[in-house]
């Protein structure tokens, strides 16, 4: 019931914070709080969760939930929880908190409907890690767009408009697109197995016609490549961030990129092992083309968001690679880029948040020199800036090496052009960090420094990225079932390594 | 009767046809109500006849019926419509379709 | 009988919408502009300046007489057919006839008091000011 | 004339016996309240009076009526559609004036008229009970005093549906004069005739019925009336004629297409598909060019009907047709409680305006802030439009997707996407304007009747949309008894 108890008390929070606000509007951010700290204290107890080996088909599960919901179309409530679902969940519930700390004050207009809106997205992401009915999953999966598209329409700055509208058409028609070739997957299995559902463990590999498996496989790699963003459809992404309020920000760029990346593994490379083969190089091109397009983009940004978007582009971009080197090395950095880059891009958002709450804007020409008046957020600054192109000791680099390491023993080509990108990376972000924080500051300007509960925050995110930088081997270890399962899946002939690095 | 003085069907479904196209080349280009109204019953009687004809080739009554009941719609139609004219008229001073359009498509 | 040839009424129902087309075609594209004058909207009376508009606006109840006329004629249309086949229907004929016959008269009843037979007194229902 | 068939006349009977004692009290004691409550009395009686034919169905009284599961769920949806109209017409036109009470027993009569379509089995009921519907109709379109455009909306739809009632009687006289029959079952694989003049007159006739229904349906080529008269119409009476109206012609033609065999005649169904096509389209392009939201609602129900149409298309491929059935009746269900959801907040947001209906896009702004709750309430309305998860809209949208990927219709397929993805745009600007800062905080009235509709529309939206078994095993059930 863990998994259930978690999505409901997240839903639950998230009404009684809309209705808070009729009584008074400083209840629904306490609301939240309370809420996502009970879901914390509900994730703990699933780190000690031992798989179901009783249970032979699922072996790998740590959890599986199974209620029948429209038999109809034999679609059922099925929830999963293995290693992999475990570490996103987690990061789900930690960046919530994240986002709710660093819009403490921000939200002043319904505050009620915002914590609304932050918690169900909460609610949405987790239940996406979890599902494993199609149905279900493409359900949760337009379930957390609609509030995230609320938060960027309502609370997003002045060109919210444009950016909320052009998030939600791009995420939507790439979810009909899925939803047909779910459809059509569905009822081809049925052809062959003579059972209409949407399990799936009914679905995992089936012999299907290459060219047929190739097309359905193409519609779920489409929705997910748009959500990554990977290189051709990344257009949505900077707008999004940029206009969205910081707590949207650090949400999209925390979790919900993650989703894409997630559906990759779990569902694009076990549904069609054959067709994720066929496809892996021009997946890998896609992915360093989005490292170096991102990284040189990001180069030539003025706002410091929109910088910090696109250079999630660009680290999205690894996650690409590893995921279709399908090395196992490579699967293990690219699921250790996820989570680090999470956090650090997450970090970076909030502190973009602050400078715009502080200085009222984004442009880093007017900025410079922040150092003298916010020492704090400097260093701070600093260390996720450093994190994120990619410092040895911080998780970031664990990723960005795996992958990298993999890819040059499949492609060397595209691995050298990726390894492109950490140049840049390091240009731009050490770019970004003189223009803010160094130079001269202005004169008679007194800013708040950051206080306690954001300094508090950072220091749980730095304390995380150097645990994950330094001993990375329990993230390792807690995917290693699944990357398994996929990767022999996906090359049968290869062996599975495991990674001790 | 014999098959010699029988009108062929088809002669009847032609005229029908007409008087059909008639009734609907009148209500797309009149502009006065009445008219448009007119040319509808038109249409209608038209209906009525062709399945007269009908019947009369299967010498069933079910054609005449069905005439009937055409008869009844097109009174109520043309009483309904008659009604609305009337407003139209009191707002308007007017039963030209056109000066009675000002919804923009 | 059946079998008689179907050109006739292809040809028929295609050559009339032919033919309307053309001549309304023709009598827009040849016909004459006439430019607007003064003159051009007055009737021709043979040089007599008409006086007054030919519409003498009719009263109302004349519509509304001729709307119940087309609805109480149609009432004996019906009662009529029933009459004809008087002895085949029987008597569920005659209970369906009087059905039909009551349904009319609460009609009557319902336009009678709410005032629609009353000459020149507008207190009408569905004609407003 | 058994009691069997008579227990099936029995809700058409009740109805009608009901309208006339409403007259009757109209006319010596005239009282709003009283005409309201006798037609909401009228209704839920007709409903119960199905209740007892239940276990013995299909039942074909006289050669007119055919009552089967298929009827009973639409005449269900029928009832649903009026009441809920009644309901809001009431808070409409409370306060509109004396002699309001003719209104209710007009839509009593249409309603009339749409049971009869749905159970019809033959062209002399169809044809009936089409012509109550739509002559009442019209009449309820004119009648609130509520500057021109009502009546225009009124003249408009009079003369369409007058020609397009033509078009259908002079098809099936077509038919009649080849097949000798009107009744749909006797009708049934008729295209058989040996004479090439008769399958040529058959299909003329057929094509005509076919273009009838369309102009009916609003489907795109004859789409030309709906927003005008949509966007004229008081928002009850636009209720009624999106959803019940539509609805019961949609069933008739449903099952006359099905049962006549007219749907497998190859010509028809393609220029079937060809108008699904179209309509999707269209509808979705030319709402993006509007800022009235009942045009928009009007345009985003020609793409519905569009996609309804898929289902019909779906319905003539061999197999497919009880699936099709099924989901055609699940998103016309959907369809039904969003559209009179979105018109009821069109409703209430109007009554307080007495010359036209507050429909344009800047009366909506700020909406979220002075009335977050019906804000919120047209939101769930909007997305259940555009087909996202969380309302029935979206079950019915995974209807049309699944009986169309079955078929393996994929340009059929290509169109949905793309209509929805087109939809997903102005619905979206809808709900943004709602989130404007807003321009009066004139208080918005929520009056209880259609408060009320709201709820329990809101309520059930959403339930369906995230539980649908229920309707899903019932429409299953009813399906089972169809023909």
């Amino acid at each position: 019931m863990l998994v259930i108890a978690l999505i409901g008390v997240l839903i639950a929070g998230g009404l009684i914070a809309w209705l808070s606000e009729g009584w008074n509007r400083d209840w629904p951010k306490w609301v939240s709080l309370v809420t996502i700290f009970l879901a914390a204290i509900l994730i703990v107890p699933m780190f000690s969760l031992q798989p179901l080996v009783h249970q032979p088909d699922h072996s790998e599960w740590l959890l599986i939930y199974d209620y029948p919901w429209i038999p109809r179309f034999g679609i059922s409530f099925l929830l999963g929880l293995d290693g992999l679902s475990l570490l996103m969940v987690a990061l789900t519930v930690f960046l919530g908190l994240v986002a709710l700390i660093s819009s403490w004050d921000e939200i002043d207009k319904r505050p009620g409907f915002f914590q609304f809106n932050l918690l169900w997205t909460l609610a949405g992401v987790v239940g996406v890690f979890v599902a494993l009915d199609l149905f279900l999953f493409f359900f949760f999966w337009e379930v957390m767009l609609i509030p995230m598209y609320l938060l960027i329409a309502i609370w997003g700055h002045e060109r919210r408009a444009y950016a909320s509208m052009k998030f939600f058409l791009f995420t939507q028609i790439s979810g009909l697109l899925m939803l047909v070739s779910i459809l059509a997957l569905v009822l081809f299995a049925e052809a062959l197995t003579g059972k209409l559902s949407f399990n799936y463990f009914d679905l995992v590999d089936l012999p299907l016609d290459e060219s047929l498996s190739w097309w359905l496989m193409l519609g779920f790699f489409i929705a997910f490549v748009v959500k990554l963003p990977g290189f051709p459809f990344h257009t949505w992404l900077p707008d999004a961030h940029t206009q969205a309020p910081t707590a949207a920000s650090v949400l999209l760029a925390g979790i919900l990129l993650k989703t894409g990346a997630y559906g990759l593994i779990r569902f694009t490379l076990p549904l069609f092992p054959g067709a994720a083969n066929d496809i892996a190089h021009v997946a890998m091109l896609l992915g360093a083309i989005g490292v170096v397009y991102g990284a040189i983009q990001a180069f030539s940004q003025d706002d410091f968001k929109r910088l910090v978007a696109y250079s999630s582009v660009s680290h999205m971009g690894f996650v690409l690679i590893g995921i279709y080197a399908l090395q196992e090395i490579t699967l293990q950095g690219s699921v250790m880029q996820m989570v680090a880059h999470g956090i650090s891009t997450a970090a970076l958002f909030m502190i973009a948040g602050a400078l715009q709450h502080r200085l009222h804007t984004r442009d880093m020409n007017k900025m410079g020199g922040l150092w003298m008046d916010m020492p704090r957020m400097g260093a701070i600054a600093l260390f996720f800036i450093v994190a994120s192109l990619g410092m040895p000791g911080l998780g970031n680099f664990v990723g960005e090496f795996l992958v990298l390491m993999g890819a040059f023993q499949v492609d060397l080509h595209i691995a050298v052009f990726a390894a492109l990108g950490l140049i840049t990376a390091a240009v731009y972000s050490l770019i970004a960090m003189q223009k803010v924080f160094q130079g001269t500051p202005t004169q008679g300007r007194s800013l708040a420094d950051f206080n306690s509960r954001e300094v508090s925050t950072m220091l749980l995110m730095m304390i995380g990225l150097t645990l994950l930088g330094i001993h990375p081997q329990p993230v390792f270890d807690m995917v290693e079932p699944t990357l398994r399962g996929v990767f022999t899946l996906t090359s049968p002939a290869g062996t599975w390594l495991g990674v001790s690095p | 009767m014999t098959e010699a003085v029988m009108v062929p069907m088809e002669h009847g479904l032609a005229l029908a046809a007409i008087l059909f196209s008639i009734g609907l080349i009148g209500v797309m280009v009149r502009r006065n109500i009445i008219l448009i109204l007119m040319s509808i019953e038109v249409m209608l009687n038209a209906c009525g006849l062709a399945f007269i004809v009908a019947g009369a080739r299967w010498g069933a009554a079910d054609g005449q019926i069905m005439f009937m009941i055409i008869l009844t719609i097109a009174a109520a139609e043309v009483s309904v419509g008659l009604g609305l004219l009337l407003q139209v008229h009191r707002r308007l001073r007017t039963i030209d379709i056109d000066s009675a359009s000002r919804l923009q498509g | 009988m059946t079998e008689s040839p179907l050109w006739p009424l292809v040809v028929y129902f295609f050559a009339v919408i032919a033919l309307v087309l053309i001549i309304l075609g023709l009598s827009s594209l040849v016909g004459p502009r006439s430019t607007m004058q003064r003159a051009t909207i007055e009737p021709f009376e043979s040089g007599v300046v008409g006086i007054g508009s030919s519409q003498i606006p009719i009263s109302v109840e004349f519509y509304l007489i001729a709307m119940f006329f087309v609805i109480f004629d149609l009432e004996t249309v019906y009662i009529f057919a029933w009459a004809v086949a008087f002895f085949e229907l029987g008597l569920f004929g005659y209970l369906a006839i009087s059905v039909f016959i009551l349904i009319l008269v609460v009609a009557l009843i319902y336009e009678w008091k709410s005032g629609a037979l009353d000459w020149g007194v507008k207190k009408r229902v569905g004609l407003r000011e | 004339m058994s009691g069997l068939q008579l227990q099936a006349l029995l809700p058409i009977i009740t109805l009608s016996s009901l309208i006339l004692i409403q007259m009757m009290f109209i006319a010596f004691a005239r009282n709003l309240r009283l005409t309201v409550s006798i037609s909401v009395i009228a209704l839920l009686l007709t409903a119960l009076s199905f209740f007892p034919m239940v276990d013995h169905l299909p039942i074909s009284a006289t050669p007119l009526i055919q009552l089967d599961g298929f009827a009973l769920f639409y005449s269900g949806l029928v009832l649903l559609g009026a009441l809920m109209v009644t309901f809001l017409s009431y808070d409409y036109l409370r306060d509109q004036g004396e002699r309001q009470d003719e209104f209710f027993m007009l839509l009593l009569l249409s309603c009339l008229g749409a049971l009869i379509l749905v159970s019809s089995n033959h062209f002399a009921s169809f044809i009936l009970g089409l012509e109550l519907l739509g002559v009442s109709l019209y009449t309820m379109m004119s009648y609130p005093t509520r500057g021109l455009f009502t009546l225009e909306a009124a003249l408009k739809y009079l003369i369409l549906s007058g020609v397009s009632s033509a078009f259908i009687l002079f098809g099936a006289a077509l038919i009649y004069a080849i097949e000798g029959k009107l009744g749909f079952t006797e009708l049934a694989g008729m295209n058989h005739t040996s004479a090439a003049s008769g399958q040529f007159i058959l299909l003329m006739g057929s094509t005509m019925i076919f273009a009838g229904i369309m102009f009916k349906l609003s489907l795109a080529p004859f789409h030309l009336w709906t927003p005008d008269v949509y966007d004229g119409a008081p928002a009850p009476v636009t209720a009624f004629l999106a959803t019940v109206s539509k609805g019961a012609i949609f069933a008739l033609a449903l099952r006359l297409f099905t049962t006549t065999g007219l749907i497998d005649l190859d010509p028809l169904l393609r220029g079937l598909s060809f108008v699904a096509m179209v309509s999707i389209l269209a509808g979705n392009l030319l709402a993006l060019l509007q800022d009235n939201v009942k045009r928009i609602l009007a345009y985003s129900s020609i793409a519905h009907m569009g996609y309804l149409a898929v289902a019909f298309v779906v319905a003539g491929k061999a197999g497919g047709q009880i699936m099709a059935m099924e989901a055609a009746s699940y998103f016309l269900f959907a369809y039904f409680l969003t559209t009179l959801l979105a018109f009821s907040v069109v409703t209430i947001m109007s009554i307080a305006d007495h010359e036209v209906d507050t429909t344009n896009l800047g009366d909506y702004e700020g909406l979220f802030w002075r009335r977050p709750a019906l804000a919120a309430v047209f939101t769930a309305t909007l997305l259940s439009l555009a087909g996202i998860p969380l309302t029935a809209g979206f079950i019915g949208k995974f209807y049309i997707f699944s009986i169309g990927v079955a078929a393996e219709a994929w340009l059929l397929m290509a169109f949905v996407v793309i209509g929805s993805g087109i939809g997903i745009f102005y619905y979206l600007r809808i709900i943004f304007a709602m989130t404007k800062a807003p321009r009066t905080d004139v208080k918005i009235e929520i009056p209880t009747a259609s408060g009320w509709v709201a709820v329990v529309l809101t309520v059930s939206l959403v339930l369906f949309g995230v539980y649908p078994s229920p309707i899903i095993d019932l429409i299953g059930e009813l399906m089972i008894s169809f023909g």
